[in-house]
């Protein structure tokens, strides 16, 4: 039990040191982006939804599930897609209106 | 932990090292798209891995999965045709709403597993703490996330709502959560106290977000965002899934982080954000109180004088604002930029960071009209180019060039503004005297060297390209 | 044994993305100090030693103590009195030879 | 895992996440210091806390205590000694050695738990993969860098150094050492095999090393330094001690990235540097078999001719080299450089990233002379500035201005250099026509424009200094 709590507990605190470091200085410009993306990446709460479901065999658990699931799958699908829809714009070969370290445009 | 747990583990290891490459390549525009991609990829891989783990480690009833089969349909199609739809202005809303649910998902995970867990006489610490967490965070998030939502849809007044003992509610609703959530965590199990937290937290994140301004609601948005990141994080705690853990903790950090730089960008300190208080009502929504029309003082200038002015002029500065995104109008901009500037017109356009409704809106915009990079200034250099500027057209702006931003004890003081008011000249499109986001008359229109042209932006653009036509050709 | 396993793989796989993301681009003016900088950090190696120490219990484990100390050792005291030494000099007023996001020098 | 393992562990998270905020600060030039030292704290808790943590639960005996404690005192006071009396010029070689003795230090440890455990009967994979890695790791590392070091101290020939067989040999012993190495890990634990695996990595480390080219030799220093990260971070999957996987892991990752970019910034590339054929002997040490002098086809110039053309001139651009660094002339050349200004002169340095023995080297230097940050022009602006230039003053610089670097074909194509030859004259003080590190020679020295002053740096410019002051005062 205590292994699992430190092991989980490591994994938070290092993923929140990614979490910081990943996001160094960004332009302005790809706030919006950038917030849409870390929203859709919170969507992986879906995978809980999965979980719950499995775990499920009384109707509060059903109810809950079905909570869960609809709500999970609106962020996680709905997350990609606008995020997607807006770096369309932004990918657009006249579209690149900051003069970052872009990498190949490949 | 049997050799299946670690090699789900493993996986889950592949899919976060997925959405961290794909969070990095965000930070270019050239490369957001395909980071983007890559994370969904990381998403899909998270997702199967527990599908196969869950049927096979618990197996479950065929309801359960039915239920979530539905479940999960019916909010994919609902995220999907809302993603798919949405205006480019409405985007920060529809953000807010998939936090809230983000978060009203992760409060619904941990109840699950707590029913699931009560047949068990006590449970640990270690799987108490981070339930009561989860429901408080997720429910903090869930309500605020909807009032945002609510705010920036127009639906819930802009302005700071309050009412006299909303701060001693607050703080109450606050006392009860944590004092009901320390409770549950002694004791046996006991749904009832868990329902309780849930409720004085879904008040407390209403109350939270109600007296904040709707200029401010994007930094509240982002903020909420890194909230339901770390619900999500005590999800994975609570069930034990390393993915979520991940997942959630990289959100959140990474959120709090790019709360902080939009707070930079909009020259406000979150500690005074969310203590709420500034900025009021959006005035294009409902046509809010907004001061009669005064037209005194006013120079009002008709499309033939704004064409003959502008091609006579040598550098034009064109100052777009959220009006020119509420009007559809980018297209009709850059065709009268090109017209002027094949008339030896030098004519840029100057960039406000929180020009529209969300960070780098105008850059969108005006990349989905095919106005090139070299002609788009960023704030610094737009106000170096106005002291040499004869005519700062500007175009549904308002609060970004607003000259009371220099001086302290109004809603937009301290914010960094375009100096349109540096130019030899300025001709302002828009409809009517009414205010912009932040609610409050701009001593720049009333400017002796001033003229407004009222207008719709798409219609007035047009018209005055009709006329420089008219003119140059004649 | 597995649990652990799974835990330390973790841990390393967080700190490999934390690492890549810290050393974001940086100015090749810093890359000495940077080496030596990471360098000093992995004299953590010490706290090997110090295990091997209270683990050793025959001649063997005393003379790899002894190395594992004196290596180790070296790797850690010399790695960060040398980088102190070396930026010293990046950190005197004038000597800031690029414009990069620095925080205040306070 | 006991309640106190765990907060053992928590406490090595503390720690690590002290590195990553150190490390994070070394990022800009004005907070490196305070990210140095706030790793140093990091590194200090690490260690108190294994202290206490190894003498409750393991104990130990007092003979392996003394021994730590001399090893440690011993090892520390050759640390601090070299590191304080380094020359700027020699951190290279310093910090090659620092790898060096950090990888053997990792191998011992895997040898010592290798020799604890083999009191059992059969390790566990877990054990015994981690501790065979880390031995060869280490040994490469550890061979590696001294041969590096040796490289660069001028002890060992920069020169590549190859003989018939040297191939296949490295082929062979890498074979030797991962056959013996799987080996190992089969059947009961044999310490004889893991001398085996030990020895081969040892040669495999130097013939590895032996053919690269000096030049690139710092390139090598880091990628050698990632190597021992990961031998730390196998080292700590042995003994199961998180501090040393998380930082080991750390320094791994940041090692790589780094070499990248210091590969990228001396424009090559890692896979060719490695597999070696590049660069040659540095001169400045020995005098290597260095081309006889052949002066016909030279302008020379003394002291006083060079003083004229100063004072003469509107735009000066000096190009300091690794010469300036061996003759510890930076004071003198800022003194020059001063007196020149305030006659009138335009004077600015032009900084190639690579000038020197390390990177950033001159701008190490010459901020140590006071010079002002604006006057040091970085390597694109100051070719920009060769355009306009009257007199480039070369001093002890050789390779970074060798305008053969644009034609393919000798060992610095490619590399990106500073347009000295743009300039309308150039003044080269050096004190023969011995070639620089690469050991090619550079046609900008026989190009008639310019003037060669063969003088020791130091001398050189004091020499110039006193004539332009007589010449301006006359
Ligand atoms: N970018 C962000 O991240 C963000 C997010 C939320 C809030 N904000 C806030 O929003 C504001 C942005 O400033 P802004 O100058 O872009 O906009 P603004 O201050 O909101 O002003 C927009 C102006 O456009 C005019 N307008 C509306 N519809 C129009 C149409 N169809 N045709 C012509 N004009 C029209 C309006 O006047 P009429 O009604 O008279 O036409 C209004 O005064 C700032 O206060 C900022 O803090 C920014
Ligand atoms: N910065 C790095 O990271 C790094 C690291 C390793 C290698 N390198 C390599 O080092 C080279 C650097 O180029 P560089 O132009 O700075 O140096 P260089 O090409 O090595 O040339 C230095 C010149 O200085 C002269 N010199 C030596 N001692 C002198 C003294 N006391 N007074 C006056 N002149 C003296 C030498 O000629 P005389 O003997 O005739 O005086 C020599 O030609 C490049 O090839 C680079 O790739 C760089």
């Amino acid at each position: 039990m205590i292994e699992q709590l430190f092991s989980n507990l490591a994994i938070f605190v290092l993923s929140l040191l990614v979490g910081v470091e990943v996001i160094s200085k960004i332009p302005s410009t790809l706030h919006t982006p950038m917030m849409s993306g870390a929203n859709a990446i919170h969507g992986v709460v879906i995978a809980g939804a999965i979980v719950t479901a499995a775990l499920a065999d009384s109707p509060t658990g059903y109810v809950l599930t079905f909570i869960a699931g609809v709500l999970a799958a609106a962020n996680v699908f709905g997350g990609y897609v606008v995020t997607d829809r807006m770096l369309q714009m932004f990918s657009k070969p006249n579209a690149t209106p900051v003069n970052t370290d872009t990498k190949d445009p490949s | 932990m049997s050799t299946f747990e670690f090699v789900v583990g493993v996986v889950y290891l592949a899919a976060a090292t997925l959405f961290v490459v794909g969070l990095h390549l965000m930070r270019a525009p050239s490369t957001a798209r395909r980071g983007n991609l890559i994370s969904a990829g990381g998403m899909a891989v998270a997702v199967i891995t527990t599908i196969v783990f869950a049927a096979i480690s618990s197996g479950g009833t065929w309801i359960g999965w039915g239920v979530l089969l539905v479940g999960v349909s019916v909010g994919a199609v609902f995220g999907i045709v809302q993603a798919r739809t949405v205006k480019m202005t409405a985007i920060p809303q529809l953000v807010s709403i998939f936090n809230a649910v983000g978060g009203g998902a992760a409060a619904a995970v941990a109840f699950a597993s707590f029913v699931a867990d009560t047949d068990s006489s006590a449970l640990s610490l270690t799987v108490s703490i981070p339930i009561v967490l989860d429901v408080l965070i997720g429910s903090v998030t869930f309500a605020g996330s909807l009032i945002a939502a609510g705010k920036l849809q127009g639906i819930i007044s802009g302005k700071p709502l309050t009412f006299p003992g909303a701060r001693i509610l607050n703080v109450l609703a606050a006392l009860v959560a944590v004092g009901a959530g320390i409770w549950a965590l002694f004791g046996p199990p006991n749904l009832t106290l868990l329902l309780v937290v849930l409720i004085a937290s879904l008040v407390f994140g209403l109350l939270m977000v109600l007296p904040i301004g709707g200029a401010d609601a994007p930094v509240i948005v982002s903020l909420l965002n890194a909230f339901t990141g770390l619900a999500v994080a005590m999800a994975g705690f609570a069930i034990n899934n390393q993915a979520l853990i991940i997942a959630g903790a990289l959100v959140g950090a990474a959120g709090t982080i790019l709360t902080l730089q939009m707070a930079k960008a909009m020259n406000r300190s979150v500690g005074a954000i969310v203590l709420g208080g500034f900025g009021t009502a959006d005035s294009s929504g409902t046509a809010a109180g907004s001061p009669a029309e005064d037209l005194t003082n006013i120079r009002q200038l008709t499309a033939d004088d704004v064409a003959i002015q502008l091609a006579y002029a040598q550098h034009v500065l064109i100052v777009p604002g959220y009006g020119l995104a509420a009007a559809q109008a980018q297209h009709e901009v850059a065709e009268l930029a090109k017209l002027l500037i094949s008339h030896g017109v030098d004519v840029k356009y100057a960039i406000h960071p929180v020009a529209g409704r969300m960070p780098g809106h105008m850059n969108v915009l005006l990349a989905e009209a095919n106005v090139p990079y070299e002609q788009m200034l960023q704030l610094d250099d737009a106000n170096a180019a106005f002291d040499n500027c004869d005519v700062a057209l500007v175009v549904g702006a308002n609060d970004v060039c607003n000259p009371d931003a220099r001086t302290p004890g109004n809603a937009v003081s301290g914010m960094p503004i375009l100096n349109a008011d540096h130019a030899k000249s300025v001709v302002v499109i828009k409809r009517s005297m009414r205010p912009g986001y932040a609610g409050i008359s701009n001593p720049l229109f009333t400017d002796p060297k001033t003229g407004m042209f009222f207008a719709d932006a798409k219609k007035g653009l047009a018209d005055i390209t009709t006329a420089v036509k008219e003119y140059v050709t004649a």
